[in-house]
């Protein structure tokens, strides 16, 4: 099982959601970030000052997936997030030891899904 | 004998001082105190509507900021805010000689920027303008909530100066400032449609040519909800507005008089709203299964909007019955531009267009000849189709009016320095794009809708 | 000698006509003009009073709101919205006839719908409804904020109803109109017991019936905080309820005079509230270790209650001695009310209820005869234990009189639609359950609590 | 012959009785019938005035909230809450003896606690004291903006009772209390100095004496944004203030008279806050390339302030005028005080102590003789340096006095219970450290700046 | 060494936290998040507009603890989050391959706890 | 390649952006994060009643480094987070499997850079 772990531009979180749901992958968790990647900032003025903002809002993803899906769902996120500009986002992938459904008390691969 | 003659003189001298003494000290003339006394009275009146109709600015503001999203929140308020001072400025320079001037049927031709303007009546020019500036800006700052979102900050900025320059004092003028309307005795009393439905159309216009919303319809034709980031504002702004509108409506009284008018229009403008709050409300309900707060208060200013030109002529069951058709009104037209694919963020047009002349037709309806000064009967009161006539014709009329010369504002404003901002800068919000700030530092917020 | 007396009269003729020329073109009569005018000052003063007292309902709102959680908002201020709308219809239908029509000492019984009344007094019908209609929305929505966060939207309605058809006007009937406590001697200038010991104690029934929020007292007996999502709404709530009781209190003179009787009450008005939240705030920071801005909120407000019944019949510094001893009342109130497991989010039982009955009782303790048309002298002043006893009686009526009523109220309303939400719904906030929609969609919230 | 004169006197008696019999009813005197009607009005209308200067409180809480961060919400609406509440007593008990008792030219020494004190001029003691109360009040709470985010709280309740008990009467008795300074001429109709001017110095030093924010100035000498974190609450706080100003200057008339004063002063204000508005956010626009909400927020303040003073005394197009240099002044100014590492969060010196003497100044520029009763002409209407002296003298003694006062109160304040918070409770925010409490409860917000 | 991480419903996070404590285990880490699992979304009614609501509101743990605190770790997660009904949540584990103490620097097992 | 994950206290997020800075490193991702670790909680009162905080408000980083990076991305963190004091915060270290760069499709070392 590999927990996958994506950073997308927030105005995309929808397309990436349709494209991961015709992929049929359905569980996610989606969380607010900020992040300092390639992109640039930009500038603010506020009250006559310019305020450089370097963290840009982001979204981050993570979906735990057994090892056959993970290609399906790595191509999905590039699907509904790409667009070819700079801060498109970033996807890592890693290794899960376990995962527990915390209703059934069910592990591993059933409890995945 | 002769001393009965003086003491008879000192007498009348004595009664001439006693009363005029105080008065001398302040206005320096006998003849002048009750004139004097009665003008004071009107004018403080009509100045504290006034401040309350101009306090609107800070209803419509939080109304509107309320029902859009937080990254386009510092953009509405601007746009607010400023539209405001536009209107403050156009009318002042334009506004008011194309509205009370002295010119033709269409419109004034005399007092630009208030000089040379003999002014009658019995409150002083400056209050009269300060009254009906304040009305402009409110009608002005109707369009911020339809096209909220997504207009470009300087087209809205131009949009504002014409608006309150041309547009508005125009149709004012035909109502207010002895037009041909009002020659034809179309009776608009505070303004349902010289301020409601002319921003409302307004609005109409504009959210129509700067398009719908990134995200508000799928290509199935169905629509997106695309929620407001605080009820709470919302919810202050709709009950500052209703404050104010006890401004509006029994502010347009101009005059006390004994105090009964400026009741009577008051107790007509606070049932109207709380009926049309519950009517839409309920209906909400029917159609939703939910009761929403969004709704209710656009029932609310529904009420008030329609109670708007009926409130002087009308007695409190009419105006119960205005503002329950007008509950109906807003919410069926709220869904009804969702199906014909208008965007409008706020509700501005079922509210102000729609309500706008709904309530200008009421008074057709259920106006009563004599109160309030109304020419004749309504049709429920055996006046015929005479004075509902007249009121259809002269809504309408405004309103195509309207419908004509914002489409070529726009387009002018489009042309110069387009009407739209990028898909790149609609997704970023308007905040950061336009005006490079944030509404809320430090909060966190989602920006993915 | 005749042209002298001829001069006279020309002189004579010449001030009649000067001082009623002006007259006659308003008001076509000479004897009324000074009546008209008192009239209609007094009507706009009673109106903008009026008005004030309206914006009330945003000031209640957004107290409430700033001191209930995110996931909740939207209900609350949906209540204290409709409410309002609630109390409009009920006292126009109901409210005004069982208040002020003619019937027994117990209520009125006539002038339904407010056909056929005659109205006595300086001011119009119409502004005296308007005056009253929103002081009953104001008892209304006190009972908002102590039964937030737990009750049913519908049952919420249906009380606002009830309470405003009947148990307001009832207590409202035997103080200001006419009825047996007004006949005793019972004096309640504006209204600390018709007004706020009637919507605190409804309040207290309410939320003791509906029983305290999940979370809120834990088993070994101790109370949690559950802290309000935004003290700037909270903040904002309290400075324009102070605004408005310049409308409640100066207002309920009903009229203008030479302006010295309505200045006094707002001065006093003004020392008490002042008084009011420094007391409470260092009596508060003296408990607790910090200056807790909560609790100087309350203390104002505390103080704005205890001297509404008060403020016309006492002198400044009895006005501040008012104050002091409210702050220390909410304070200790609050802590009382944790004590006994009576869970009341925003703090209306110690400010309303506790502090009506304490401004009732001060008017027994520090009124002045003559002051303000009190009819004896306060045990301070040498007047004994009869007006203090009085006041007493008429206060703990009321609050008995009310808790038996909204007993049963409450208990019909929860046989009918049941009083409160399920477990499952108030976890999920009754924003959801209740409304189907978030008071701050795009804000990240923490829902936990 | 007789029979004439009997039919004189019966008509003078007639006519006495005619005029004087309604007021009997009211007053029981007849020679005071149109004086008590004008004192009525006068009343009422003060006391509506002070009504909405009272709410200037709300609109500095939300301004003040607004622009400054999260973690300091309660902290700024605490100190501006309460120091109304201190206010209001120190200048009942101190206050309004030193600016109106009757003593020498620096100062007034008789009438404490309002006790003993005659008052003359057609409003009631009780109301003139309301209206000064809520002035003292506005002055008071200009500091909290400039030293928000930093200072003690013990240290603003000792600072804001010292404040309103002495300083600022003190400036008030030489202008309004009849001072050396009024002896001179110098005309400030309604407070450009006496209010914002002193309460903006105030703020200057008390934001040099505390020092600027951590994280404000870098060590190369450069300045950071701190963003505000509710432009809402700010936006809504400026428009607040924007309407209490119309009780601030057409207030200060003082009387109601015929109308046409107050009317005037009405519009003077709102064209000078629209062109403020207006210049500022055209000219920061061009300066940082984007328009800037809270640039056109506080040009609309800047000319409020600056048409304060002058708005008696000058015509339209001159308000505008002055609007459109104040705008350029806040503009600049706030780029200076960065320039010169002043922390000033919310802009109080560059709206209100910059402002306010460029308004105290343009009396002497663009005053007319006569125009509200000012006693010469101003530079442009060849009155010469004379007037425009004065007025320099008496805004710079003014600001002069106050920067004494205000260091020796602080540093007193200081040595007792130390101005600033420690490096820890400032990073941590005032709200946790001073008050034990969060404004935001539910809201996820960073707290990394 | 073990991350842990586990999503729960809001409402829950003071039962776990106590349960928690009841097993000793005194640190963590809590975010907000967005969670799309078998529970099915809800409908909000807005102006009229119907709208899924299918990313729910959800709490995320992180815990990091030594091998041996892995299971009464996830017991205590159950124990309080457990309610029966769909949403409940879902626990996943991570290798942790190291841990800081950055006061001290200490490393390893003696920084986790 | 590994992926950091770092709390630290608010006030002290530009400061290890700074050292980050100053060590080369350029990508990170931020989120806010509540905390229970050694630090005690505060209390607070309101409306006369005490509330225990024992979740603290702490910054979340995450950063993917490859392998030779960690020790400086570590070292940097500490130098700008570090005072002394109980609630500096920690750092843990994952094993990271794959880093994928959405906009070109790159994979690990080069993408994660
Ligand atoms: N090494 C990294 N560690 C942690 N987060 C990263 C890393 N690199 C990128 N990110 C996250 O991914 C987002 C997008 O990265 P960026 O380099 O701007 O994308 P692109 O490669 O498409 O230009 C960043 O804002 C950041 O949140
Ligand atoms: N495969 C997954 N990847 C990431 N997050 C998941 C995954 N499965 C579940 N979750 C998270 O756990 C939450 C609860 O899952 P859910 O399936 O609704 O629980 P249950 O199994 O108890 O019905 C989801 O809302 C989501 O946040
Ligand atoms: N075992 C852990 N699991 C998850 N998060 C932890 C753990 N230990 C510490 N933390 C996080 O690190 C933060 C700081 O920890 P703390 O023990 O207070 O630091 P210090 O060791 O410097 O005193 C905590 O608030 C929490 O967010």
């Amino acid at each position: 099982m590999k927990l996958i772990i994506a950073y997308i531009q927030p105005h995309k979180l929808n397309d990436v959601k349709q494209s991961l749901y015709a992929a049929e992958i359905h569980k996610m968790s989606v969380t607010n970030a900020l992040g300092c990647g390639q992109q640039k900032g930009y500038k603010e003025t506020y009250r006559g000052v310019v305020l450089e903002v370097n963290l840009l809002k982001k979204v981050r993803l993570e979906i735990a997936v057994n090892d056959d899906f993970v290609q399906p769902t790595v191509d999905a996120i590039i699907k509904g997030a790409r667009t070819g500009d700079i801060g498109d986002g970033k996807i890592f992938i890693l290794d899960l030891a376990e995962c527990i459904r915390i209703r059934t008390g069910e592990k591993g691969k059933t409890a995945i899904g | 004998m002769k001393n009965k003659r003086i003491a008879n003189i000192i007498l009348i001298l004595f009664l001439i001082l006693g009363l005029a003494f105080p008065v001398f000290a302040e206005d320096a003339a006998v003849a002048t105190v009750n004139h004097a006394s009665t003008s004071g009275i009107d004018t403080l009146w009509v100045l504290i509507a006034a401040f309350m109709v101009f306090l609107m600015q800070a209803g419509f503001g939080m109304l509107e900021a309320g029902l859009i999203r937080t990254k386009n929140t510092c953009n509405v308020l601007m746009n607010n805010f400023l539209d405001f001072c536009m209107a403050s400025t156009a009318f002042f320079i334009f506004g008011y000689a194309i509205m009370f001037g002295k010119g033709n049927g269409f419109m004034g031709l005399s007092g630009w920027g208030l000089v040379n303007v003999t002014h009658e009546g019995s409150i002083p020019l400056e209050a009269a303008w300060l009254f009906h500036a304040v009305f402009c800006g409110a009608a002005a700052t109707i369009v911020a909530g339809g096209i909220a979102e997504r207009m470009k900050f300087k087209a809205y900025l131009m949009y504002s100066f014409l608006v309150s320059a041309t547009v508005y004092p125009i149709v004012g003028h035909w109502v207010w400032g002895g037009g041909w309307l009002a020659k034809l005795g179309f009776s608009d009393f505070a303004g349902s449609t010289v301020v409601h439905a002319v921003g409302g159309t307004a609005a109409l216009v504009g959210t129509i040519m700067v398009g719908p919303r990134i995200g508000k319809f799928n290509k199935d034709g169905t629509a997106n909800a695309i929620e407001g980031h605080s009820m709470a504002l919302a919810s202050l702004g709709t009950l500052i507005l209703w404050f104010c509108w006890f401004g509006f409506n029994p502010g347009s009284t101009l005059s006390v008089g004994d105090g009964s008018f400026m009741s009577k229009v008051a107790v007509n403008t606070n049932l109207a709203a709380a009926v049309g709050a519950l009517t839409a409300v309920f209906f909400a309900w029917y159609l939703f299964g939910k009761p929403d707060l969004t709704m209710s208060m656009n029932g609310a200013l529904a009420g008030l909007v329609a109670i708007t030109a009926p409130c002087a002529y009308v007695v409190p069951y009419e105006a119960m019955i205005i503002g329950f058709v007008s509950g109906i009104i807003v919410v069926l037209g709220t869904i009804f531009l969702d199906r014909i694919h208008v965007d409008d963020p706020v509700g501005a047009v079922p509210v102000h267009c729609m309500n706008g002349i709904w309530g200008t037709i009421a008074v057709g309806l259920f106006g009563r000849e004599g109160l309030g000064g109304l020419a004749g009967n309504g049709l429920m009161h055996g006046g015929g189709f005479k004075l509902l006539g007249v009121q259809m014709l002269g809504t309408f009329t405004a309103v195509i009016f309207v419908v004509v010369a914002m489409t070529i504002i726009f387009k002018m404003i489009d042309m110069i320095v387009g009407l739209r901002v990028s898909r790149d800068e609609e997704l970023k919000g308007l905040d950061l794009s336009q005006h490079g700030m944030e509404a809320y530092s430090g909060f966190q917020v989602f920006i993915n809708r």
